[in-house]
């Protein structure tokens, strides 16, 4: 009889164990999304007309913000055991895939590249590869990716009414050889396969603005092939 | 009925693709190390569901097997057979556990979860029928240590441990564990209906200390569980209720018992009463 | 806790099994039979989901190869790319036929209808883009003829047709059909955004009128179709909204081609508005 | 252009065949319901105290109906191509196991043994192996023998009430060794699985019955054995 | 622009009509509730083993309440135009099978037969016929005889504990009359052909109960064997 | 037992005369249906590039068309009496929503106005006034016309595709003046208030139309603006 | 700008506030599901055979962790002001209405009395009136009152198990004396109202008890008969 | 028994002195919304091409029409007590979220500038500070405030259709300022967080309003780009 009990004592304490790391990782992940949106309130500027000349000391004020994350990331990772990664995912998974946008937005603004998985993990102090550590999944790096490539055809379009007509068709190029990147992939119905259908509309919107500004001679074939 | 507007553009993605030479494109490389990570996974969790629907299928008739013992004379042959059938299941699981080999676990457990469960209910109920008893989860966890599969041939096995140790585990997880126990809860039930059924009295009274005894754990745990237990705790309790319900039943006629048949009754009852029933 | 009362009744299962000899009972040999009978329908059934499974994923990934055709200079690769793929699911459906055969088809049918449903899609959506036309059901069937696997050997084979007649065929339903072209039109609406993108001005406008046909096509049919189409219907409309409202940007941002380009765009309109157009 | 329209013309031609047929079954159908309910009112007397001796006369009433049903049945069979049964087998996949039930039922008060699956075929004049026409589903079958147990317990319980103590242990034999043959059987989660439930408490109800007669010294233990 | 408003203020006059009507009708038939769950209680005390030689008196009891209940209906009569009842009817359909389950409650404890669709009508003061005017439709009825059926089989068991070994046969012959009755029907309606399958639980229920009398020598045929 | 039984047959003929009714009303509903259809056929051909210029010869090919939906309607009538009409208003009264829709729409097509509730009435062939015989519910007009909305909104988009830069502002105006009718309703009902919600996203859609043309100097004010 | 910012930081302290305060909410709440869960665990044990003596001695048990619960109770209190109760009713109403119901069982098992609301709002040491303070809702209280009934049904079934054929005619009493209160009130509350309709079949399964006892013989009328 | 019923009766009291109330609520409830419609009617002619001049005027009448707004609201007040404000919330949160919606459009027509929710509140004639008694809940006039955000998304638009092209650029940094606001609020409460999803669609649909203008030449630096 005691068996029993003795069973469900032990499985309970499994699930408050659980609970409690939970609460412990909840914690964390709000501080990293305030931070995140605190990161996200200094890029914003680049789109006001007057945001453009800014850029360089708005990167720089981002990743300085960048320690804080790194910071609380560190501070994570003690909240679990590392080989539970994907237990807990769903937790962090969100702000790990803003942190990655917000990341590229910086890279993108400071060399107008794709920054990379190693890149990110880099600039939030994780790991690329499961194995060694709390990493990046490939999947939220692509996401982080996509909210920034739409990030990008606003930035397009601003950068027109801020009087920069260059930009939008280096921006053009850049995210037309990111979806070729993206077309080699086999994604599932999930939320990933949906972001990246946004892609297209993205896609479209900047081709839209270099025809805008092709149609009225203003846009110049931009030194596209050596800069990337 | 359209116009062809779109000279003025800058050119079409065709030609700007064969201009940028996007084959030797560094993100054109990375996404094809992305193809193939994301290909590699997906891959891999078809296989993982494909095995676990074969878990289940195999647990599912080990249960039913399992139910001929409240009607079949001899109940050590049925099993036995059980034994054979759940041995054929475990090596199902070994298939999941060399396929999660190195991996986060946690990655590809909905893709064999509904499996793993209907694992834990067979055994569970194989195991109470043995032992009247509740399987632990130790126990559920110590059969699934499997040797290393015999594919690995002596060329690459250099790499792994050096000898003797490829030993593989498969580790059910808690919420597994009781999801299936609230399965077996069912199987319970049937199981104490049949015995009633079959003029067995003992068995009713057994199973439902038994499951009160279950039903008064998942209380104790309430919604502490993961969220599918709760879901089921309805079933459970209405289970619970059929098996009171036989108790009661049984008592009741029990009560009507001429006088004259007394004796008899409390003769066999001293017989009875004493072996393996420190279970209930 | 509990008086075993149940002396009373006549005996237990157990014994009363045993003097019956069950095991010559006409009753027991019946249900043999009926355990064959079902467990080897539901073995079947589940082979069928399995490849039905592959035939999804295998159906998917042709999908976004095809998706491709938008970005590549080649489309010749890509097609002939998917016709490689495309033979593969093929095969599968071939097994499928086989697991069919002397079967009703009807009897499995939702084990199999979502792989069934996603090749339609797959395939229809490269004779799309091959043929800019609707690929009809007759098409979908001429392709899915096989030769019989070699595993018939000598021996078995003498109670088959005589000689060469291996002919395997499977037949699409026209739910299933109809289902699958209702999918594709989600990867049509996405082809048409994607070639906006890359500045194709034709293909926007030729989807539309397509997407626009199908469209109308599943008005026509209405609720008399299978209630899975009505589903689908709103998504259909959604993605035929964002087709029409693509080709309206095109249109309205086309009227403002400065004078001085005109002429170019009306020379190379010229050039192109004939050849297989019919379709459109 | 036209051959888009001509094939969901050519899809719709299909599917209003396909609603005419339904139609046309559903007619029948109905029509075998409502004489499967008269042929149930003829032997729901058997319940009755008085009814016990009218078996053997209420048998023969219900054989009469049968023919009504096989009219039916045989009306049916031209309702749609044969070899498209599982197509629209849930149309009449219910009235058949109401049917089954009732032929097993006047089988079983006349000879007290089981229907087999040839029997109930030959009864309702349809066949039993697929290939050889309309037949009679394994699965139909088997639910129309639990709604025969399910009747079978409540018949025990009304001959004790009209005074045969001796018919429910004959039951009670009977429903065991079907019980014993229900569990060589390997069920899916389906209305048969849970129908099968249900004979575990029909069982039941009948054990208790023969416990009731046994410790009151009514029951003789039926000549079982032999009449079988 | 004008007649566009002018049209829609006209519609709208249509509108809070129709909504005025049903805010009237909904208070008259929390009346109707309110007086229905009195006249059960006062039928609830038949339960009690005391209240069974009350029963007289509490029938009496139960139709003085109808009176209220013939006041409140003709309230409701006057809320809406007759020949909309079928446009209202959801509101007080619940209602009037609860009163007619209540009318067939009391006919059958003083008389033991089963209330007409007439006889229902004229203890509501309702009409029969709809072209007559507010009346009762015969699936309400139908419904509410239903409930009284389930209700019957309460009676039954707590007729036993209330030492009346009589009454349980004569409920059973009442309910298997009703359920032959039933059999001729073809229900399609879903939820009274739900409330009906039921009624099955409650013939065994009620047949159970009458074995057990039978089987301890407590029953006595009724008398009313004789006048079927 | 003879009368119950009695009962219960004549209470069947009660059940067998609705349930023929509703048989009879399904058929014609579902023969509206197929026009209903068929009409939309006709008129979505506005849609395409080339339909605009067929728009009189579409409207009169529909008109047509209604001839045909008058002789169901009118068959309709026949099946049922006409006090009952929302015994059975669920049958049809989707069809009729969408063949307000279709009428409303023709007329739109022709005259550019809002078609009133009597013109629906006549081109149905039924009444507008209840107590005149089988008519049109306020609501299902109401919902016929909020279809049509959202038609239009679609119809704005293609005129443009089509090269008609005009009418997308005269539709503008026409469904400002139909949003406003609306926002003088007081509605309740579920389902019509959620169409209603749809009508903001519609009226939108349209602006942002107009807006396309007017920064691109390609909208004239239409000639209708005065009269506002 | 400056305004915006100042207004909407001094407005986030608002919603921090109010997250804090709902996190303490969540916090002591989910402490008293955890007490509440071991008290049950305590009284569950009544339903054991053995479990019947004992019941003195578990609701002391019980009783002594109702301590405890004060002690939460008494913190849930600090945790927002008290005229915001409605604010965060539904964080505590689960929980409540179950301690409602676990000191309703406790107070039944001593006295097999009705807990009033006033002896548990003394229990948990909270108001009656909403005026004075942290209170119990009334739904509250009769949902508590309603579970309770249900685990009635169940005691009277295993103490038949155990060998006391009285308890169940007590309860049999008690739970009718509770059908007739709730009959008084109207009920409008959706999930209140559903869990009364379960009432009836406690009411049913306890009647069933009791008839098996009398039928048997088992049952004695118990002493409190009279006083009704 | 007696004093079940009593307490039941009396239970009775507190039931239906709550549903009247909540029945008084919801008339007042209902014509607030009528007004609340009317005032919508008058500010959406701002979208008009003819509608810009009137903007005074049509702001003026919709502040007469907040008199009545004022009187209900005071009506409001006397149904219930101030302190259970938060038990009855949800029958006026949607309301009152439309009103301040309505208040802070008005104020923004006249002047520009957010409104702050003491100004909403001294225009419905409420309170801020909850303790003072019927108030604006913090989280409504958020609601209201994002209501309006789309509102202006929409003027933005009708702005450049009637000829207005300096408008679009205030709305555009009036909005960019309200969501760099909203993004210091880190927001729980779900339908909150989902309308302030949809301020980023608003902000992206102004921007590209403003983009349409500068590549046209038609947008002039608003000369508020020096206050901020
Ligand atoms: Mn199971
Ligand atoms: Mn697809």
């Amino acid at each position: 009889m005691m068996s029993v009990t003795e069973m469900f004592s032990y499985i309970q304490g499994f699930l408050s164990a659980d609970q409690d790391i939970r609460e412990d990782i909840r914690k964390v992940v709000q501080a990293l999304e305030q931070i995140a949106r605190e990161i996200l309130t200094v890029l914003q500027s680049v789109h006001q007309p007057s945001g453009f000349k800014e850029i360089p000391s708005k990167c720089a004020k981002a990743r300085e913000l960048f320690c804080t994350v790194r910071t609380h990331i560190a501070d994570l990772k003690t909240k679990f055991p590392v080989e539970q990664y994907y237990r807990f995912h769903e937790h962090w998974r969100f702000v790990l895939q803003r942190l990655t946008f917000l990341a590229a937005f910086v890279v993108y603004l400071e060399t107008e590249t794709l920054v990379t998985r190693e890149e990110v993990a880099q600039i939030l102090s994780i790991e690329v590869v499961r194995e060694k550590g709390f990493h990046l999944d490939v999947e939220d790096y692509l996401a982080g990716v996509l909210i920034m490539a739409s990030e990008l055809s606003r930035l397009a379009v601003n950068s027109v009414t801020a009087g920069d007509y260059n930009r939008p068709l280096r921006i053009s190029n850049f995210i037309n050889e990111l979806d070729s990147g993206f077309r080699l992939l086999n994604l599932k119905n999930d939320p990933l396969r949906k972001r990246y259908d946004g892609l297209k509309y993205d896609v479209k919107k900047i081709e839209e603005v270099v025809y805008d500004l092709s149609i009225r001679g203003l846009a110049k074939e931009p030194e596209s092939g050596g800069d990337k | 009925m359209s116009k062809r507007e779109g000279e003025g553009c800058p050119k079409r993605r065709a030609e700007a693709v064969q201009d940028g030479d996007m084959t030797s494109s560094p993100v054109i490389a990375a996404f094809k190390v992305f193809q193939q990570e994301l290909d590699t996974k997906h891959d891999k969790y078809e296989r993982l569901v494909k095995i676990s629907r074969d878990v289940t299928i195999e647990s599912k008739r080990t249960i039913f097997l399992l139910h001929r013992v409240t009607s079949v004379p001899d109940v050590e042959d049925v099993l036995k057979e059980s034994d054979v059938k759940l041995d054929g299941v475990r090596q199902k699981i070994g298939q999941i556990a060399e396929e999660l080999r190195g991996e986060d676990i946690n990655q590809f457990h909905r893709a064999f979860t509904p499996g793993v469960q209907e694992y834990v209910e067979a055994v569970s109920f194989q195991h109470y029928i043995r032992h009247r008893t509740l399987i632990s989860l130790e126990e559920i966890n110590a059969r699934l240590v499997f040797m290393k599969a015999e594919k690995v041939d002596p060329k690459g096995s250099a790499d792994s441990l050096p000898m003797g140790a490829q030993v593989l585990t498969f580790q059910v997880m808690p919420s597994d564990y009781l999801l299936g126990v609230a399965d077996l809860t069912g199987e319970l039930m049937r199981m104490c209906i049949s015995s009633v059924g079959n003029g067995d009295i003992d068995t009713p009274f057994q199973l439902s200390q038994f499951l009160r005894q279950i039903h008064d754990g998942f209380s104790y745990i309430g919604n502490t569980g993961p969220y599918e237990v709760s879901k089921k705790l309805h079933t459970l309790r209405q289970s619970l209720g059929k098996v009171e319900d036989a108790c009661y039943t049984l008592r009741v006629r029990g009560s009507e018992i001429p006088k004259h048949m007394l004796a008899d009754v409390f003769s066999s009852r001293a017989a009875l009463i004493d072996p393996d029933e420190g279970v209930a």
